[in-house]
């Protein structure tokens, strides 16, 4: 692989990761304060529809972003009420929201714009833009570097850089703020917050407005950046894999970026290496490119990460009394 | 949160001063069937120090949780300083000046002491300040009450009894006037209870009212002004320390004439049962914690382990009980060599004839979301009596806890109910009667009345010398200075996870075995 | 809970969650609405179709095996503490096991065949799932993680094994071989006419022995109470002699068992081939079924029922509502699980009020 | 009694051959004011239900696309010999099932003459939803017709995913054009259905050259879609249900290929720009070889594997 494909190879890496990035650290907010979220596989399937639609109807992107945000704020707060207020399964409450979003959407859509679901193809200026950075078309040909600068650095869209952005604002908010600090405790031990007199309801529903919020700027990334319209379940199952993306990085901002690069990353290449054969091994079926993605972070895994720790209250809703 | 800050913020002004610091008034409070607080009234003068007893599951910590905005009463008023308050939550208690150090820790294990210190009072939205800010406020404080703990390390690498610092060092930082203290020596080292009632002192020398809830009598006569005794969810007497008698209390409590020191004959030791030789254990996090440690406990004899808490009683004790392979060393149980035990060593174990009970009975020796009757068969299910090749006999395991119920008098008597729903003192008869009941022919034991009420240590003293005129070899491990000196016949004392040296109960005096249980000179005294 | 009275176990356990039930639907009704159509004739026809003749309820029945198995697989692991996102993926393997034996076998009688391909496929789910379980065990990998990723790579493998093994030349579709029709499992048709042409098979007296199987093991053997030990409390099952390691890998296994076993009633039963992603997301409602039945086999048995129905009445009223789309049926079902399941407390309290002004004499301290 | 259709799994709306036969038998009932029964199978098993159930309540003839449907019409078309049955893409020898299959590697064919031709670079793509023969036959005739005008152009051949979830992938299709664009490819023929979409989004994004499936998709992105290939599944759907109206249903095995312009690219306004005559010339050449049996384009299905 020639400087040149490496350099296109992590430029799709950035495109394909946003998404990743976005989900996974919405679900880091989450879980730190204590609530699982497999939900957010929907919340991205919504908020993509969400922002499809406004996007399509206004023509305005940022009028779409906003709508797409608003959508998995609604999930959001739906999830906050069933696994909060009611102390309900906090996963089966998840796993509603993935029904909900992927019925919802199609159904809606299609009574909408009858295209079963699909919104109609989005003109550019509906589309998050991709912004160029100064001079990246000036020095794109100084070797290496400008090239490095020009292709890889610039040239992205408006959300990548703000995902890229979110990941030392959430450390920072995580370990450095009173916020980050009451939002780790209440997710390992509420009750030492509760008796320390903050309201543990309130800060976890703080907690999820945030997953609402990025998880949502994720789907809209998804179908009025990335692509041009909504398809039905478009979020392809990268819900899951954010959610495994921050398991993998033990709860962690910055871990949380490199795993999700990481995906990317293995996604990207496999795209490359299909056909391609591999030196020593020969012509290997598609599918066993396919899956090197998934079979690589399993060894990784078992070789290398080791055992991840939740914050302790994850998953339990909190009961004052027995 | 400002407001927190500053002690001097919620100082009783002048007219409510002559008024009791707290005054509760007809409270009641009840969990689903369980009525927990029956019209409780209770005054509690300012600047004193009132002492609260009762046994396991009489209503201790609810009332107090109540107090503090944990719970809300089902009915009843409060007063404080004279005006009567609305405590709906804790940050209503905090704002009125109300501290509370819980039985079980309210603390952030993967936090550090700062971090816990200051949380829910860090005053600014970052971290930084709020966190130097409670630096050098805890310098001061500790300064003022000799209560050093590192600002930095983290909570699960405390002994409890730092921990505990913590707990207190919270409530003093959030300038609390009244200071609530739920069993605070349950699990403290003699030396850190007096350390703890010297602070005591000082506190209310500067006119700070404290409520002491404590299952020890001698405590209750050692420091407080006045002592009220709970049955059963009902306040039973109010009475001035002065006027009252340790022996008056324990009636008091338990509606009966308890003896309080347990009266044992001679012991008369057999042949080895138990013999450790040179065993070094590890902790999970791989330091050694317990040094080339070799001792015997014979027929018929109680070994006492006494040792400051976190000197390596819990890893040598886990790893004779097969949960925890040693670095080196032999153990060797009836006989037969059983250091190499693998996941399921305990299991093995118990097939020796060894019986464990645990330090930690909640994290270690229940299963609170089993019903109670399961958690009397856990670590013996797999035994021909609960039921032939796969199957669970649930029908005889529950009979057999039914008896227990009532040989233990453990409460209530409902052998399906949740264990998380048995207070601690319940909880832990429900451990002791599992375990003696399958009489081994060792026994170790760890804290055995560890938050356990009069009542129930005097029953859990008096089955441990049973056992031990039965013939069995028993090892106890205690913090309590006392409970080993009174149940022992042999004391060997840990330090730093050797054993510094071997006493003899009745001539070894207090002090010499403090000093060696502190590590001091440790060499001299082992001779 | 802070209960102040406990329902009687009727309300609990029947009343409570009809309530819910019916409050999903109250809900789907509005959106039915909105599409103008009329709901209780929706509902009519939902129920009509899901128990209302023979054929409509086979098919319920053909469902509810699936979920069935699905559910016990997620609610075993949860058991023991794991969460198994994995069936999916273990089902769709099992396939292969189901498959290969068939096909080895082809044209030997289904007596003899039913229980190699039950075996087999079993076998091949529990491996798909031991592999999560050993590397929990034993690497502290974290089984969320591992399954969700065995999901992904079986897709891949079976896709590959599909159109590139096991089809053979000339078909058009990317499926296996047919298995003959003596050596499938039959369907209850061929014994009860009722069931019409459902699809409806053997494997559904299979799954209701399952039911009692697991809750026998769980709540009446050694083993099930050393997984609920686990599952409550590590430190505790250690204590008490319990090799967790091996108890993780081997609770996986079963619970991979058990999703293979929608295979058997996917491939042997309905198919009769191996054809690309038979499982269609029944992996994934095995978990909304085990939550709802709380993990239970009795509320399972319930849930899986639920959503058999919903299945079935929902292929009916789609059929007989054009207007109502697929899509709005999987919004019904998602409806379903909010309100039987995460939000299934939220009528709790108003019920206990009622219940509670019923019958005073509960409330009294009981000392 | 009126005609019906059951979609296949990809639903109605897959922007692909489902889409096609709902559009000719829409364009059936605005004709003739006769309406049409229609499914959307969510699960398998749904298959014969549904199909039973229209033959129960009469209705005539099914028609199916897909040959996923195969086992299915086999079953109920026997059950019900007096009501007449259609099945696109694949072949039942039933008296009352009409057979109807396309030659999609043919028209494919053409496209890629279309494809090679238009290339500056000397690169060219096409990207399948995933590893699926009939998908393969479509990637093998592009090929053939590409090699055909240039025996060492580089053709690139990249799948989305490998299931059908990958059908509503418009991600990822978007990042395997972008990845075979990055590879010098100028020319990218999609047969992903909705994930297509992403694909020739990707490659108008970079003002490069997008081919369509199944349907016309010249008019999506003007300027920047080379042509489409069209599969006339609509035209046969409606045929079917117009023969049935007139009386003149015939049960037979309807193969259509170039020759029967069932398959072929498009030609309109929105790409006039892009064809050459040289093209137009070279594509009606080579219809004409098609026709006349002189040029055999390969059929990926027959033995599982493509020659070029
Ligand atoms: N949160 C709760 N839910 C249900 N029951 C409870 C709860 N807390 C306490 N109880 C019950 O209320 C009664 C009083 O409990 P409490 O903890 O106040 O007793 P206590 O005097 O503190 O006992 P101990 O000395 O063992 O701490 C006990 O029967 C206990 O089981
Ligand atoms: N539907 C249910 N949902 C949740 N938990 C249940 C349900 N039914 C029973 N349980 C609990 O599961 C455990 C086993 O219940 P099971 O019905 O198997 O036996 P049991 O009724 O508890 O005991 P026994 O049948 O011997 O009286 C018990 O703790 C019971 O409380
Ligand atoms: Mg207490
Ligand atoms: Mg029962």
């Amino acid at each position: 692989m020639t400087y040149v494909d490496l350099i296109l190879v992590l430029d799709s890496t950035v495109r394909l990761a946003t998404p990743l990035i976005f989900a996974c650290l919405a679900g880091l907010y989450s879980e730190r304060a204590g609530i699982v979220d497999i939900g957010l596989e929907g919340k991205l399937l919504g908020a993509a529809f969400g922002a499809a639609v406004v996007a399509a109807i206004t023509g305005s992107a940022w009028a779409g972003l906003f709508a797409g945000v608003g959508v998995s704020l609604c999930m959001s707060a739906i999830h906050g009420f069933a696994s909060i207020n009611l102390r309900g399964n906090q996963i089966i409450s998840g796993v509603a929201l993935n029904f909900l979003a992927a019925g919802l959407a199609t159904f809606l859509g299609q009574s909408w714009f009858g295209r079963g679901g699909n919104t109609p193809q989005l003109p550019s200026g509906a589309r998050i833009p991709t912004i160029t950075l100064p001079f990246a078309n000036e020095v794109q040909d100084v070797p290496y570097i400008g090239y490095f600068y020009y292709e890889l650095i610039s040239g992205h869209s408006i959300l990548s850089y703000i995902a890229f952005l979110i990941v030392p604002i959430t450390a920072f908010v995580l370990f450095r703020t009173r916020f980050g600090l009451r939002l780790r405790a209440v997710g390992e031990n509420p009750k030492a917050l509760d008796t320390a007199g903050i309201s543990v309801t309130l800060l976890r529903y703080q907690a999820l407005a945030i997953t609402g919020i990025l998880v949502g700027i994720g789907g809209a990334y998804l179908s009025i950046a990335q692509s041009a319209g909504f398809t039905n379940n478009m979020s392809a199952g990268r819900g899951y894999i954010a959610l495994a993306a921050l398991i993998f990085a033990k709860w962690r901002p910055w871990p949380a970026l490199a795993t999700c690069l990481l995906f990317g990353f293995l996604d990207a290449l496999q795209f490359r290496l299909q056909g391609v054969a591999l030196p020593g091994i020969g012509q290997v079926p598609t599918q066993a490119i396919q899956a090197l993605p998934y079979v690589l972070t399993i060894i990784l895994l078992a070789g290398f990460i080791g055992r991840a720790v939740a914050p302790k209250a994850a998953g339990t809703p909190y009961v004052k009394e027995r | 949160m400002e407001r927190v800050n500053h002690p001097d913020a919620q100082r009783p002004q002048g007219a409510a001063a002559s008024a009791p610091a707290i005054e509760l008034r007809a409270i009641n409070k009840s969990f689903g069937p369980v009525h927990a607080n029956r019209d409780i009234d209770l005054s509690v003068q300012k600047g004193t120090v009132h002492g609260i007893v009762g046994e396991n599951g009489a209503g201790k910590s609810t009332l107090m949780s109540i107090l503090y905005g944990f719970y809300t009463a089902d009915s009843g008023d409060i007063l404080v300083n004279g005006k009567t308050v609305s405590i709906s939550n804790s940050s209503d208690a905090l704002s009125l000046g109300i501290g509370m150090v819980h039985q079980h820790f309210m603390l952030v294990d993967n936090f550090t002491v700062l971090e816990n210190v200051v949380l829910g009072a860090e005053g600014s939205a970052l971290l930084g300040r709020s966190l130097s800010k409670a630096r050098s406020e805890l310098q001061r404080l500790a300064r003022d009450y000799g209560l050093e703990v590192s600002p930095d390390t983290l909570i699960e690498d405390l002994s409890v009894g730092q921990q505990q610092r913590v707990e207190i060092l919270k409530a003093l930082y959030r300038g609390a006037d009244i200071l609530i203290l739920d069993e605070p020596t349950g699990v403290l080292t003699p030396a850190e209870a007096d350390h703890l009632f010297r602070v005591l002192a000082t506190l209310r020398n500067e006119g700070k009212t404290i409520i002491l809830i404590t299952h020890k009598l001698r405590e209750i006569m050692a420091i407080t002004d006045a002592v009220s005794v709970m049955r059963q969810g009902r306040m039973v007497a109010t009475v001035p320390t002065s006027e009252t008698s340790p022996e008056a209390l324990a009636e008091l409590m338990v509606g009966r004439r308890v003896l309080l020191r347990v009266d044992k004959d001679e012991a008369r030791p057999g042949d080895v049962k138990l013999a450790v030789e040179n065993l070094t254990v590890a902790d999970d996090a791989g330091v050694i914690r317990v040094k080339g440690v070799s001792f015997s406990v014979r027929a018929g004899e109680i070994v006492g382990i006494a040792g400051v808490a976190g000197n390596g009683q819990s890893e040598l004790l886990e790893a004779i009980a097969g949960m925890r392979r040693p670095v080196a060393g032999r153990v060797i149980v009836n006989g037969h060599e059983v250091t190499t035990h693998g996941e399921a060593g305990a299991a093995e174990l118990r097939q020796k004839g060894l019986a464990h009970v645990p330090e930690d009975r909640l994290r270690m020796g229940l299963v609170t979301n089993f019903e109670a009757w399961e958690n009397s068969i856990l670590g013996y299910q797999d035994e021909p009596r609960y039921g032939g090749g796969l199957a669970l006999d649930i029908g005889a395991s529950r009979r057999e806890f039914e008896g227990r119920i009532a040989q233990y008098d453990i409460r209530p008597a409902n052998p399906r109910l949740k264990t998380a729903n048995f207070s601690g003192g319940n909880q832990q008869k429900i451990v002791l009667a599992r375990e003696m009941e399958r009489d081994p022919d060792i026994l170790i034991v760890g804290q055995p009345t560890r938050g356990v009420d009069i009542g129930a240590i005097e029953f859990i003293h008096n089955q441990i010398v049973k056992m031990r005129d039965a013939g069995k070899a028993i090892l106890l491990v205690s913090v309590e200075l006392d409970e080993i000196r009174s149940l022992s016949d042999r004391i060997l004392v840990i330090f730093d996870g050797e054993i510094v040296g071997e006493a003899d109960p009745a001539s070894a005096d207090e002090g010499e075995l403090g000093l060696l249980m502190a590590g001091v000179h440790n060499k001299e005294a082992a001779q | 809970m802070s209960a102040r009275v406990p329902l009687p176990a009727w309300v609990d356990r029947i009343l409570l969650p009809v309530l819910n039930v019916s409050l999903a639907f109250l809900i789907g009704g509005i959106v039915v609405l909105l599409v103008g159509q009329n709901p209780l004739e929706a509902v009519q026809i939902m129920l009509y179709g899901a128990f209302g003749y023979g054929d409509g309820f086979g098919y319920t029945l053909y469902y509810t095996t699936n979920f069935i198995f699905a559910g016990l697989a997620v609610s075993l692991a949860y058991h023991a503490g794991l969460f198994n996102i994995g069936a999916e993926g273990q089902g769709y393997i099992a396939g292969l096991g189901v498959i290969l034996v068939a096909l080895w076998l082809n044209g030997t009688h289904w007596a003899l065949m039913m229980p190699l391909m039950l075996v087999a496929g079993a076998l091949f789910g529990a491996f798909w799932a031991f592999i999560p379980g050993y590397l929990q065990a034993k690497r502290g990998s974290h089984v969320v993680i591992t399954t969700i990723l065995f999901n992904f790579i079986a897709t891949s493998l079976m896709s590959y094994l599909i159109s590139r093994v096991l089809k053979p030349a000339g078909v058009s579709a990317d499926e296996s071989a047919r298995i003959e029709a003596v050596t499938r499992v039959p369907q209850l048709r061929e014994f009860i006419p009722f069931f019409g042409y459902s699809p409806v098979n053997l494997t559904f007296p299979l799954a209701i022995a399952a039911l009692f199987g697991v809750w026998f093991l769980i709540w009446r053997t050694k083993f099930g109470y050393a997984v609920r030990a686990l599952g409550f409390n590590p430190t505790a099952a250690h204590y008490a002699g319990i090799s967790n390691a091996r108890l993780i890998m081997i609770t996986m296994a079963l619970s991979g068992g058990l999703a293979g076993l929608v295979a058997l009633n996917e491939v042997a039963g309905v198919q009769g081939r191996l054809i690309l992603n038979f499982m269609a997301g029944a992996g994934f409602v095995g978990i909304a079924v085990a939550f709802m039945g709380r993990a239970h086999p009795i509320g399972v048995a319930l849930a899986a029922l639920l959503f058999g129905a919903l299945y079935q009445g929902g292929q009916e009223l789609a059929f007989s509502m054009p207007a109502i789309t697929r899509d709005m049926i999987v919004t019904i079902q998602a409806l379903v699980i909010l309100f039987t399941g995460a939000m299934g407390e939220m009528l709790r309290p108003p019920l206990e009020r009622i219940f509670a002004r019923r019958a005073p004499a509960v409330a009294r301290p009981a000392e | 009694a009126d005609p019906a259709v059951l979609y296949d799994g990809g639903g109605k709306f897959d922007a692909s051959f489902n889409e096609s036969t709902f559009n000719g038998a829409q364009r059936f009932s605005e004709e003739t004011g006769i309406g049409f029964g229609e499914f959307e199978i969510t699960t398998d098993a749904q298959r014969e239900q549904a199909m039973r159930q229209f033959a129960q309540r009469g209705a005539n003839p099914i028609l199916v696309p897909g040959f996923n449907w195969e086992t299915t019409i086999r079953t109920v078309a026997a059950e019900f010999p007096d009501t007449n049955f259609a099945i696109i893409d694949a072949v039942v020898d039933l008296p009352n099932v009409r057979s109807i299959v396309f030659k999609e590697h043919e028209g494919s064919y053409l496209v890629g003459i279309l494809a090679a031709m238009a290339s500056e670079t000397g690169t060219i793509g096409v990207v399948p939803a995933f590893d699926f023969a009939l998908l393969n036959a479509f990637a093998c005739g592009y090929k053939q017709g590409a090699k055909s005008v240039n025996p060492d152009i580089e053709i690139l051949d990249t799948y989305i995913g490998s299931g059908f979830d990958a059908f509503n992938n418009p991600g990822g299709g978007a990042e395997v054009a972008q990845s075979q664009l990055d590879r010098g490819a100028d020319v990218i023929f999609q047969v992903a259905g909705g994930a297509g979409q992403g694909v020739l989004q990707a490659v108008a994004d970079a003002d490069k050259l997008g081919i369509g499936v199944d349907s016309n998709q010249n008019h999506l992105h003007p300027g920047n879609v080379l042509t489409s290939m069209l599969k006339r599944v609509d035209v046969a759907t409606y045929n079917a249900f117009k023969d049935f109206e007139d009386g003149n249903w015939t049960n037979e095995i309807i193969t259509l290929g170039v020759a029967e312009e069932g398959v072929g690219p498009a030609f309109d306004e929105h790409n006039e720009a892009l064809i050459t005559d040289e093209m137009r010339a070279a594509v009606d050449e080579a219809t004409a070889k098609i026709t006349s049996g002189e040029i055999v384009v390969h059929d990926f299905r027959t033995d599982n594997s493509c020659p070029v």
